[in-house]
């Protein structure tokens, strides 16, 4: 059965497509796994199908706007916490296209991620709520779940423009059992010059390894593992591993490596990859031509083990006992 | 406080009745302004402006009927909220 | 999506301005009264509302499993006086006319009651708001 | 998929596959005449809600490149309606390349009407009435205006009748093909009916917009000048895609509104409509 390896090929060699390549399921394929803007990018200016190249163009302005939409909300939240005089250091998507780095050519960004000190907490969530943020969920079951074991407050929006704000003070659920090292992030992170900043380089790689293997169920993996390969491809490895093991994350960190050395030939020579590397690259491939989810068993294995990592044994039970009652 | 408004070039215009519709380009969003919110926006372009300054400077320009201070002040608010003027 | 389409008070503030170009023009700073920012908002939920069929989970999926009180919060399951979940989605058109005095399928008279205030604080973000959203277009 | 089509709409090409045959056969015999795209824009997926239910009451979710969370499943009698649904919510969700109103549209002399309203207004019925008299149907859910040239390109998919409607329009025009009846769909009876031979014949030639129609049914006749702000606020909110369309979408909407009349029509019934808007054209 077809997976994402064509993908995932296409987006590591663009050079490598034959114009006989079978267009419409890797398009498919790309959206499913919201890879489609990057890879419009991997193919801009090779000789195309018309068709395909238009596809493209429209991906390409699409991404670009998507760019600016998210630089924008990144701008109003600086605007609403520069009277706080806190660091506010921007992650994932957005830190990518705001640093300029390649991991942000064509990339679908979603929600803004900040990260803030941790004291800090409470004056950026008033700052927030004055400036038009509101939380989505007024619940306070919830409300009081993310306080106690999130390692971020409950997702707010902001009320005009429709998009969400995540507000983390760590880059893991203080439920999970490796405890990144917060301080150090906050004190590495580069300035950008107008009041935000971006994690350092090595920083930036061990939170895309954390959220990919540490956290979730890889869900949206193969862009993640994407990120990495830019990250690497453009800051290269020095230190990483040993700024890795110094947040806990060496496991994870070498993981990605291996993985992505595999799928995308990220340059530094690892390991070859082992028989649990099987499993997850089953996992972050398992999406075929027609943009439909594949191999249930192994995304559920992922599933179960996504909420193992964040929750403790029993508190694990009950939440599978609850949802399982939910049918 | 001064104000400070985005560069015309950050700005596409399009003039509707007696409205303008404004396609603001760093956002992404289109407001629609009533007027004295595109006379702000012009005269804030040139340079940013505390609300006294702001005010002689309509004053030279236009005949203000209302030469309100607290008027001024709750349309900057108000385009401030939108994201086109911010404190500078 | 805008709730604040510009209002006939706002023209007549403005009517006359274009046909002066002699003169300096008269500026008025206090004349509008519904705001002279309209910011424009994605209409998603209505066009989407027209090309889709819509449902409603009560409560939505997030939160799935827990009780709604009288009053339409998101309560733990059991919680004395609150009702169970809906146990199916609630049809686009079924909660059209559950807004309009009706009574949505498979509930009593309290339940209903319950359902619709849960569904009534919907908030963007929130599974059912695209749909609830889209119920609650004028209808021109 | 098991099974498996492709079509072209005007310039959006649609790949539809299904766990079941009968809504691919449906689709192959109303969409006869239509081309196949070379790269299809858009993928829908009809597929079961669970694998058992391919074959015990079967339960169609609709899937694809774009999805509405809230989307409810439909039965597999409806299995056309539930592709004719995907298919516009791809378009309405996914694209970029034109401006998208959700709106009908009509043409003459190389020049075309362009109807927006809520459903129930009517504008599909008056495309409809239109096209009866010699007007070619563009489209009756969405006309697609492109950036570069302002033109409105064509977009004939199936007519979707409803309730009375169908009666109404199998006897206005009793030679044009019909789908199947589907009854008690959630938005009530409905019926597809394919665009006649002008429609699908010349779904590639675009036109310039001209006129600009507001239309509200059930009221005493008036026609209103609607003002160029008026029509660009009720515009965003007509379009799906305006707001991710960015400066092109600005630029594009601007354009319009500023070149082409716009006219509120209330109307009593259709005969009324139809004079009312021949009237317009004539002023033009």
């Amino acid at each position: 059965m077809a997976d994402a390896l064509t993908l995932a090929r296409a987006l590591a060699d663009p050079q490598s497509l034959t114009l006989d390549t079978d267009w419409i399921g890797l398009i498919t394929t790309a959206r499913a796994e919201q890879l489609l803007g990057t890879l419009a990018y991997r193919l801009d200016g090779l000789p195309l199908p018309e068709d395909v190249a238009l596809l493209l163009a429209d991906a390409r302005t699409a991404a670009e706007n998507g760019r600016r939409a998210a630089l924008w909300e990144a701008e109003m939240a600086r605007r609403a916490l520069a009277p706080l005089g806190c660091a506010v250091v921007l992650l994932k998507g957005t830190a990518f296209v705001a640093g300029g780095l390649s991991a942000g050519r064509g990339r679908s960004i979603g929600d803004l991620d900040i990260l803030v000190p941790r004291d800090a907490l409470d004056a950026v969530e008033a700052a927030l709520l004055a400036a038009g943020w509101e939380w989505v969920k007024p619940d306070p079951y919830d409300d009081a779940y993310y306080r106690r074991w999130m390692h971020e407050l409950p997702p707010l929006i902001h009320r005009e423009r429709d998009r969400m704000i995540d507000v983390h003070h760590t880059i893991l659920p203080l439920t999970a059992r490796i405890r990144p090292d917060a301080p150090a992030l906050l004190v590495d992170a580069q300035p950008l010059g107008n009041g935000l900043s971006l994690l350092s380089p090595d920083d930036m790689a061990v939170h895309a390894a954390a959220h990919l293997f540490a956290d979730g169920d890889l869900a949206g993996g193969l862009r993640n593992l994407w990120d990495i390969h830019c990250l690497i491809g453009e800051h290269g490895d020095d230190g990483l591993a040993a700024r890795a093991r110094h947040h806990g994350l060496a496991r994870e960190m070498a993981r990605a490596l291996r993985l992505s050395r595999r799928l995308f030939g990220t340059p530094p020579p690892v390991e070859a990859p082992g028989w649990s590397d099987r499993l997850y690259l089953r996992r972050l491939l398992a999406r075929d031509d027609w943009g439909r989810p594949i191999r249930p068993l192994t995304r559920l294995v992922f599933y179960i083990r996504s909420h193992w990592l964040r929750m403790p044994p029993a508190m694990l039970a009950r939440h599978l006992w609850t949802k399982w009652r939910r049918g | 406080m001064r104000y400070r408004a985005p560069p015309a070039e950050a700005l596409l215009t399009a003039g509707l009745d007696a409205f303008t519709a404004v396609f603001h380009r760093p956002s992404g969003i289109t407001h629609l302004l009533a007027s004295p919110a595109p006379e702000i926006l012009t005269v804030l372009a040139d340079e940013p402006l505390d609300l006294d300054a702001l005010l002689a400077r309509l004053a030279d320009r236009f005949d203000l009927a209302d030469a309100d201070r607290a008027a001024l002040a709750a349309r900057l608010d108000e385009l401030m909220v939108a994201g086109l003027v911010e404190a500078a | 999506m805008n709730d604040a389409t510009p209002t006939d008070g706002q023209d007549e503030a403005q009517a006359g301005d274009d046909s002066v170009s002699t003169r300096r023009r008269v500026l008025m700073l206090g004349a509008v009264t519904a705001g002279a920012v309209v910011s424009i908002r994605p209409a998603l939920a209505q066009t989407a509302g027209s090309v889709m069929n819509c449902q409603i989970p009560v409560p939505d999926l997030g939160r799935a499993g827990r009780f709604i009180d009288p009053a339409g919060n998101v309560v733990a399951p059991g919680t004395k006086g609150a009702f169970p979940p809906a146990a199916r989605p609630f049809k686009g058109e079924e909660v059209k006319r559950a807004l309009a005095g009706g009574q949505l399928p498979g509930t009593t008279y309290d339940s209903n009651r319950a359902y619709v205030s849960y569904i009534r604080r919907l908030q963007r973000g929130q599974g059912g708001f695209t749909c609830f959203a889209s119920l609650q277009m004028p209808r021109a | 998929m098991r099974h498996v089509f492709s079509v072209r709409i005007g310039p959006i090409g649609f790949r539809v596959g299904s766990d079941w045959r009968e809504p691919i056969d449906q689709l192959r015999e109303l969409y006869r005449y239509y081309p196949s795209p070379n790269l299809p824009d858009f993928t829908v997926r009809l597929e079961a809600t669970r694998p058992w239910r391919r074959l015990v009451r079967p339960s169609i979710r609709i899937a694809g490149d774009y999805t509405l969370p809230e989307a409810a499943p439909l039965p597999l009698a409806q299995g056309l309606l539930a592709a004719e649904m995907a298919m516009n919510l791809q378009l309405a969700l996914g694209g970029r390349r034109h401006l998208l109103l959700h709106a009908s549209c009509v043409e003459r002399d190389g020049r075309a009407l362009l109807m927006t309203g809520e459903s129930g207004a009517g504008k599909s019925t008056l495309a409809t009435l239109l096209a009866a008299k010699g007007w070619r149907f563009m489209g009756d859910e969405f006309a697609l205006i492109d950036p570069e040239t302002g033109l409105v390109h064509a977009f004939p998919r199936l007519i979707s009748l409803k309730n009375a409607g169908i009666a109404a329009a199998m006897a206005a025009q009793p030679d044009a093909r019909f789908g199947p009846l589907l009854a008690g769909t959630p938005k009530g009876d409905i019926r597809h009916m394919v665009p006649d031979g002008l429609a699908v014949g010349a779904m590639d030639e675009p036109a310039r917009p001209v006129l600009l129609l507001f239309p509200r049914y059930g009221h005493a006749a008036e026609t209103l000048p609607v003002r160029g702000s008026e029509a660009f606020v009720r515009l965003t909110q007509a379009s799906t895609n305006y707001v991710a369309m960015g400066e092109a979408g600005f630029a594009t909407l601007t354009r319009l509104v500023r070149t082409v009349p716009a006219q509120a029509i209330d109307y009593p019934d259709g005969a009324a409509a139809v004079a009312q808007v021949e009237a317009l054209w004539r002023t033009l």
